[in-house]
Parts: structure tokens; sequence; C-alpha cells
């Protein structure tokens, strides 16, 4: 993602992680060690309301460049946060390895999240450690794979007219 | 007729050649499912019980009555299933009831899930308004709306989308809100036990139905608002239809008014049913009618403005006690809202262009084509390849008439989105649902599901 | 015995009707069961667990009270049509005999039998103390409508 | 005594057709036509334009099909409105062997009918591969108008005996079997008669 701002040499920092512009948006890059403490510090700052937390799976774009400096992984945990009193937006992204697609609930800071983290386990596969029901929420109980993952064949069944493709 | 006769033995595994194998012994999802209280950890309990905000057990079993509980074998667990006449839509509720009262709740959902968010990723940026709009099948022009709003703001010409393209964009999301309202109003009535209500919440949507029909073509699932501006330009005599919806509308509301919050059954029937307060609203991230119910003024039109509805003057509908009455009474007013709103709009729609005149993005009209070679390569690519978008993340939320819908796309600068989310205020208002159900009557759980007012399209998506 | 026949008639008619048309829907109607067909219908859903057979007593106690009454009500029909020749005295037996009833009912009523209604929730103060900051703080801003107030505590009948 | 042992087996459409039957069974075929309920099977976005039909404008009950019955038992048009997802099949199913015969299902609007534009992982492609179709009404969705010609279509069928004829032919009605499509094998499309 390059970031369409020149990168500043003091890297805007919040709770210690560089900030980022995308498109006039502020995008907290946050390693994912102390993924829960920055979101409970951000709690404090004012940006007490979920909106939505999501999956990206970069299988096809490895060698992107996240921007300041973040070592890019496969799959990407992204949390949208809103300030109420600040009216103000604020994206997180967080690296997640593909190997070992794990990472912390945030049931515990706000508890709306429970679902949107079932969904994106369902959807993605990533284990979210800590969560109080990580079962399927989409798809079938008896569902094999992930299926938005790159890697997931879109299951298509082959249309009769000839030479269609899209 | 000879009859097959079914056997539900369990499903065997899986041969290989096609054996004759019933479909409908397996409609169990397991972990999805209600589990007794025995085999629970107490944080999932609390949830399920609706304790919401961040309390240790013993706060939360004081003001949940844990303990005041029956134990396992004198309640019993339903299921109000997929097919129901009053879940809006295939939502699978599982409640656990004593006698009459609802204690737990559950909701199941993934029984409408089509995939969207993979198609999105197969269809170029120019047929993704196709597949967005049938996200939410009430308010379909929101939909494409926010799509819009974020492929223009990637593109970067969300700067340069012509003063006609916003404020019709603007008319017509007003209009689709007024629609979706009047759906619910209609619905609502009719869950609670005013049938007639049905009748005529549909009678005035029809007139905004048809004035859709006229402007795009369709009745739902639009995909008039497109990156870039509109599909077409508003039709010849389009203000006289309007002006005669906003004349008929006034008076037919205070029928609605006479017929529902004039009777004492209806306000004994939506009053003190379903209540949440402001924090455990925010606490779920919910949006829309249900936060503004418990007193927040939130309004995404009012307090971060997209399009030009800085320029407009209009209220936040605002409620005081977060139950039923007020959600039914906060829609009701949105209506008269939307109408302030939309003769507004009448008065300043500018004239002008309808889509931005950027050739990367938009096809030349079809006149040109005959005449310059360079229109009909700009037309070939637009519509074989799709334009090019370049890379970048964004995240755009507008205010649907269920709550914030926000569209986040990803794209590796092809012309397909690499990923596209769309966040369904639905989604989570259902998550509100066990909280507000807790406690409450059977009868109440219907009433607090068409409070919610959810469509399972947006859901599941 | 000639009083009678209309009502033997009248008897023999329904059971007739009754017997008839159970016997043709038998023999005429299609009947082919299956599993699907006779399992429960739970919204779509194949019913899996078998519910308890032990229901809550408040319903017990329902049925009791409308069999109580709707014995009363069947000894006041013999009295309805004598009730010229019993005269006063028939008249304050039938009403002491309902009060006794109607004390029965009170008594009940005032243990809460027919309290079913849904488990109130009470907020903590500082639960709601908090959330009326939090409503107070996003309201500051102005041009906010607040609706729903009809026939609330504290505000009469709104327009 | 081979009349009775017909109606034992066939039920009603099973008397044999003679100038004293005959008005009977025109009866028969004429009520089960004119009063038909629909059992509310709504999903999605059809079902928005299912209740459109059957609200004040469009009006159902004109064409005898005044409530949507949401329990089967009471039902006799099984209107399938809406893409049917895969989680959401069995449930179909079971709702469709619960209702009674003679009952008909009307697939309606292309995600129903075929999949629609959705041809991926999660939806079943075509309801005909769960319950027999009798009707596919297309569009997307489908007006109010197709679908209240694709009513007419399916009383008419009724009435003039066509789908008991064409049941009987290709054994086709509530007996219909179902095979599992392994995930991932190409199977090739064939279009014609089953």
């Amino acid at each position: 993602m390059s970031d369409n701002g020149p990168a500043a040499e003091t890297q805007e920092q919040l709770h210690g992680c560089p900030v980022i512009e995308s498109r006039g948006q502020r995008v907290v890059l946050v390693p994912r060690g102390d993924y829960v403490k920055v979101m409970k510090a951000l709690v404090a700052d004012g940006f007490d309301m979920l909106v939505d937390l999501t999956g990206v799976d970069y299988l096809q774009m490895p060698d992107r460049n996240v921007g300041a400096g973040v070592v890019p992984e496969r799959f990407e945990v992204v949390v949208n946060l809103l300030s109420i009193s600040r009216r103000e937006r604020l994206r997180v992204r967080v690296q997640v390895p593909g190997d070992e697609p794990t990472i912390a609930t945030l049931f515990d800071v706000h508890p709306g999240s429970e679902a949107h983290e079932r969904e994106t386990f369902d959807m993605f596969g990533i284990v979210f450690e800590g969560h109080p029901d990580l079962t399927r929420i989409l798809m079938p109980e008896d569902w094999q794979g992930h299926p938005l993952r790159k890697d997931y064949d879109p299951g298509r069944i082959p249309v009769q007219f000839k030479g269609a493709n899209a | 007729m000879s009859v097959a006769e079914h056997d539900t033995t369990d499903v065997d595994a899986p041969v290989p050649g096609p054996r004759e194998r019933t479909v409908s012994a397996i409609t169990g999802e397991g972990g999805q499912e209600l589990s007794s209280r025995a085999g629970m950890g107490a944080k999932e309990l609390l949830r399920e019980v609706g304790a919401v905000l961040r309390m240790s057990e013993s706060e939360a079993a004081a003001l949940a009555d844990i303990e005041a509980d029956p134990d396992e074998d004198q309640t019993m667990i339903i299921n109000m299933g997929p097919q129901h006449p009053s879940t809006h839509g295939v939502l699978r509720l599982m409640l656990e009831l004593q006698g009459e009262t609802v204690l737990r709740c559950k909701p199941i959902i993934g029984y409408l899930h089509t995939g969207m968010e993979k198609t999105g990723e197969q269809l170029t940026y120019m047929q993704g308004g196709t597949n967005v709009t049938r996200m939410d099948y009430l308010s379909p022009l929101n939909n494409e709306l926010a799509f819009s709003l974020a492929v223009e703001k990637l593109l970067g010409i969300d700067g340069d989308i012509p003063e006609r393209a916003v404020w019709m964009r603007m008319l017509l999301s007003e209009l689709n809100r007024m629609s979706s309202h009047l759906l619910f109003l209609a619905t609502n009535g009719m869950d609670i036990g005013a049938v007639s209500m049905m009748l005529y919440g549909w009678r005035e949507r029809e007139e905004v139905l048809r004035f859709f029909q006229k402007v795009t073509g369709l009745r739902m699932n639009h995909n008039f608002i497109r990156p870039g501006g509109l599909a077409a330009d508003l039709p010849a005599g389009w203000r006289d239809d309007v002006l005669d919806i906003l004349e008929m509308l006034p008076s037919r509301m205070e029928e609605y008014e006479i017929l529902m919050n004039g009777q004492p059954i209806w306000r004994e029937r939506l009053q003190g049913v379903g209540v949440i307060t402001a924090r455990e609203a925010m606490a779920l991230g919910t949006s829309g009618p249900i936060l503004r119910s418990t007193g927040v003024a939130w309004d995404l039109r009012k307090h971060m403005p997209y399009l030009r509805y800085d320029q407009v003057d209009f209220d936040v509908v605002v409620g005081a006690y977060g139950d039923a009455y007020d959600r039914f009474a906060i829609r009701l007013n949105e209506i008269r809202e939307s109408m302030r709103i939309v003769y507004q709009i009448l008065d300043r729609m500018p004239q002008g262009d309808f889509r931005v005149q950027n050739k990367k993005v938009t096809p030349p009209p079809r006149a040109r084509i005959d005449e310059s070679m360079e229109a009909l390569i700009h037309h070939f690519k637009i519509f074989t390849e799709g334009f090019k978008v370049p890379e970048g993340e964004v995240y755009v939320g507008i205010e649907s008439p269920r709550g914030e819908i926000g569209c986040y796309i990803v794209s590796d600068g092809s012309s397909n989105p690499y990923r596209m989310h769309m966040r369904a205020p639905s989604f989570v208002n259902i998550q509100a649902m066990p909280h507000m159900m807790r406690g409450g009557m059977v009868a109440d759980a219907v009433a607090v599901i068409s409070s919610v007012d959810p469509v399972l399209g947006e859901v599941d998506r | 015995m000639g009083q009678y026949l209309p009502i033997i008639a009248l008897m023999v008619l329904a059971i007739l009707f009754g017997a008839g048309s159970f016997l043709a829907s038998g023999l005429l109607a299609p009947y082919r069961p299956n599993s699907a067909k006779e399992a429960p219908y739970e919204c779509g859903i194949v019913p899996s667990r078998d519910n308890p057979e032990r229901f809550p007593v408040s319903f017990y106690v329902i049925a009791m009270l409308f069999i109580m009454f709707d014995i009363e009500i069947i000894f006041t029909y013999p009295y309805a049509v004598l009730h010229g020749d019993l005269g006063v005295y028939g008249f304050v037996e039938m009403v002491s005999f309902s009060a006794v009833f109607f004390v029965a009912f009170v008594y009940m009523v005032a243990k809460g039998a027919l309290e079913w209604g849904p488990l109130q929730r009470q907020s903590t103060g500082a639960e709601s103390q908090a959330n009326d900051e939090l409503v107070a703080r996003t309201q500051a801003a102005g041009g906010v409508r607040v609706v729903g107030l009809e026939g609330r505590p504290g505000h009469g009948e709104a327009a | 005594m081979g009349a009775v042992q017909q109606i034992l087996d066939e039920g009603l459409a099973g008397i044999e057709h003679n100038f004293v039957t005959a008005k009977i069974e025109d009866l028969i075929k004429w009520a089960r036509s004119r009063s038909s309920w629909g059992a509310s099977f709504g999903l999605a976005c059809c079902a928005i334009e299912m209740m459109g039909t059957g609200a004040s404008h469009y009006d159902l009950s004109r064409f005898g099909m005044e409530v949507f019955r949401a329990s089967p038992r009471q039902a006799d048009i099984m209107i399938v409105a809406g893409r049917v997802s895969q989680k959401m099949a069995p449930v179909l199913r079971q709702v469709y062997d619960q209702m009674m015969e003679p009952k008909w299902v009307i697939s309606m609007g292309v995600c129903a009918s075929t999949g629609g534009m959705f041809n991926n992982y999660a939806i079943v492609q075509g309801v005909d591969q769960i319950v027999p179709v009798d009707v596919y009404a297309p569009g997307c969705p489908p007006t109010p108008e197709t679908l209240i010609h694709a009513i007419e279509t399916l009383h008419q069928l009724i009435e003039d005996g066509e789908i008991m004829r064409r049941r009987s032919e290709n054994n086709g009605g509530a007996g219909v079997e179902i095979f599992e499509i392994p995930a991932g094998a190409t199977t090739s499309v064939s279009i014609g008669p089953k």
C-alpha cells in the first residue's frame, strides 16, 4: 500500500505504533504482540466504538509495501474504530503470519467484536485466542475449508455457453 | 405414482457413486447451536444471557439475576427457526424458555450466505454495484452509494463528481430511506398484530417504488448509483412525481399515528420491551435507530456528513427510553425528516451532467462512439476489462436506514477489487438481540426482532 | 318420550356426520406417510432433542382456575331455569355460592398466580448515571428531536 | 372393485374418468387450483417482491392465494423466493417434505431457478436439485406481474390436469432422488429431460 503522503522523517506515532495515511484516512499499524494493549489505550483516547473487524488474505500480494517499514505477512486483521465524541475514524491493521494465524480476542475490550471475530475465523481460519465461542457463523458446521482465502476455489459450476469465463 | 420411502438414517460416509441420500437429515448445526448450561464457559453463558458490559461475574449475576434461573430440566429450548413468519427472512433464533419467559437467546445466521464478498473479488469495479446492491435489499441504493463512494475515494475522483450527480444521489438515498422505513412500519405493525398496517405500508411503498421504476428502470436492485456518478439522468417530469409522493404522505402518516401509537394496546405491547441502555448499545457497536433509541444522538449524515448533507438542515431523531416503542417512533419521524430533506433537495437540484467527465472512468455517450475511434476504444476497454484503480485501501461509512453501512475495499491496481468487505449494520444489530430479549415474554421476542428490523441479505452477505 | 325426539334426532345426525366425515377422509384421502411428515414442525429444522416433559406450574394453576369457574357456571344453569320458583331464598343461596368461588380467586391473584410478566431488570445507580452523561454529551450539539414520548410516565397524551 | 382400490392408491385423483365422475374430477381440479395457499418461504430480495404481490396493490387474493400460511401443513404452493444457500438446502427439503400432498413448487427468481448471478460455493445452483419444481418465474427480482403470471400458469396446469400427467410420466412429484456432487468434480451440465 504505497501511502501517497510523503514518508515524513519523524513518523507520527500513536501508542508506539506508526500511523500512515491511506487516501486521507489515518491507519495505525499495530504489531500482533501488543494488539489488545493498544486497543485498550485507544478506548481511553475516546475511540470507544468498534465499528468493524475483518480479515484480508494477502496470498497473491506477498511483497506489498505496508508502509512505515512493517514486515508484510499473509493475513491482516483490520479493525475500524470510531470516536463519537471526537467524530473521528481510525483503522487498525495487524499483520498475522500465514503459518500460525492466531491473534488475541477483543471480546473483553469490545463485546461487540464477538460476532465479527467468529465471521473472520469462519472465512479466513484466523483463530482468536480467548474467544468465548469460536465456532463458524456463516458456513454450515461441517464445512471444510475457509472460503475467503485466496487459495480457496470459488466453486463455480461450468456454465453451458462456450468461452464464457467471466 | 410410486413414492420413494424417505429413510432419514444418519448420513453414511460419502460414497463416491450417486446414492439416494436424503438431505433432510442434517439440519443440525452442532457447535453453533444453543448448548445446555452445564457444558458452557462462564463468559459464553454471560454473553448469551445478555450481560454486555465488561462486568465481573458477580456484578453481572446481580444484574442479570442468573441465580434466579431455574436449573436445566425446567427450561425448554425451542427453535424460532429459519422458516418463520416473524423472523424477517431466514434468521434462526434458539430460545431457552421457562414457560413464557425468555432466559437465553442465541441467533444462528448464515442461512442466506451468498458468498458475495468472494463474488465481489471476481467482478470488476463496473460490475461491483450489481453484487453489492443485493445485500440490503430494502435499501439497495444506499449499498450502491457506499460502494461507489469507496471506489471514487480510491480513484481519487471523489472531489470532481458533478454537483447534479451528488444531489441526485442524495435524493435517491433519502427516498430509499423512506421506502425502507415504510416497509418497517408495515412489517412492525403486522408482527405486533395490526395486520391491516401491512396493507397501508405497502400502499405508500408502491408509490415510491413506481418513482424508482421510472427513474432507474427497476423496482429494486437498481445498479443506478455507479462509481463515477449515475447511470442516467432524471427523466422529464420527475419533479412532479416526487411532489406527488411528498404531498400524499403526510395525511397517510396521520392515519398511521391514529392506527398505531394512538392506541393504548400498541403502547402496552411496545413500551418497556427490548430495553437497551446507551453504554450497552455502544459496547455492542450497534448503530442507526437502535443506538439513537437510547438517546445517543449519532447520525452519520449530521455528525460525519458525506455528499451535501451539511448544506441541508434536518433534525437527528432520538428516543429516550431505548425500547421498541422508541425505535418505532424514531423510524416514523425519520420519514418526516427525509421528506424535509427531499423538499430542500427539490429546491436546490442544480443542472449539469450526471457523471464525471473523466475519460478513464466514464464510458463515452453512445452517439460519440460512431464518430471517434478513440471513444470506441474507451468504450470497449471500460466495458470488457473495466477501469484500473490505483493500489490502496479505503473505508467509507454512510447512514443507511438500519445504521452505518461501511465499504472497505483493498485494491491491487487491477480492475477487480482485491478484497471487498461490507460492514452490515444488521449483522451487528442482531448481536444485540440476546441482550434485549432477556427476561421478556416470547411475544416480546417477536416485537424485539421486528424493532431491530434486520435484513438477512446484508447479515449473511 | 315425544318431547325428546328432536334431541335424539340431532344427536344421531351429529354422530353420523362425524363418523361419515372420518370414514370418507380415511377412505378417499391419499395417505403417503414419511418420516419428515410425522416429525414435529420446528421451522424447518429436524428436531434433534426431545423437550422435557415437565412444564412450569403456572400453566397448571391457570388450567385449574378455568375449570373451577367452568363448574361454577354449570351449577348456575339449573338455577337459571328455576329461579322463579326458588325466589329470594334461591337467589341468596346462589350469591353465597359464587362468593365462595370469588374469595378463592382473590386469594389466587393476591398470591401472584397470574403474574407471569417479564423479569424486570433493575439497573444500578452508577450505570444509569453513566448513561445519562453519555446521552447528554452527544445531544449537546443540538439539532436533535426527541420522539416516542407519548403515554410515558410523566408525559401526558401527546398530540 | 378396481375403482375403490384406485382411490385407495391415488386418492381423489385416481377416480376413473366417466360421465358420472367427470364433473367431480373437474370440480376437484378447479377447487385445487382456485384456492391454493402459498407457504411463505421468503428468503431474499424476491421475498420482498412476493410480499409486494401479496399486499394491497397487486393483491394475490384475487387468485385465491388469500394468505401465506407459515406452517407447511396448511400450504399447497411453496414459492421458493430467493437464493438458496448450502446451509438452507436441508431446511428447504425438510419443509417441502412436511407439506401435504398435493403440493406444487414455484421457483421464483433466477437465483432460485439456476443460482442466478451467484455462481459460487455458497449458493445451490438451482432449487430443482433439492425439490421438484413445477413453474419457474424469471427475473431478478420478478416483478409482481411476472409472479402473478407464474402463479396463473401453475393454476392452468393444475386445472387441465397437465401437471398430474407430467408427474406420473417422469415419476416426479414427491419422489425425486438427490445425489451429491463431490466438491471440485466437474460435472457436465446437461439441459434436457431428466
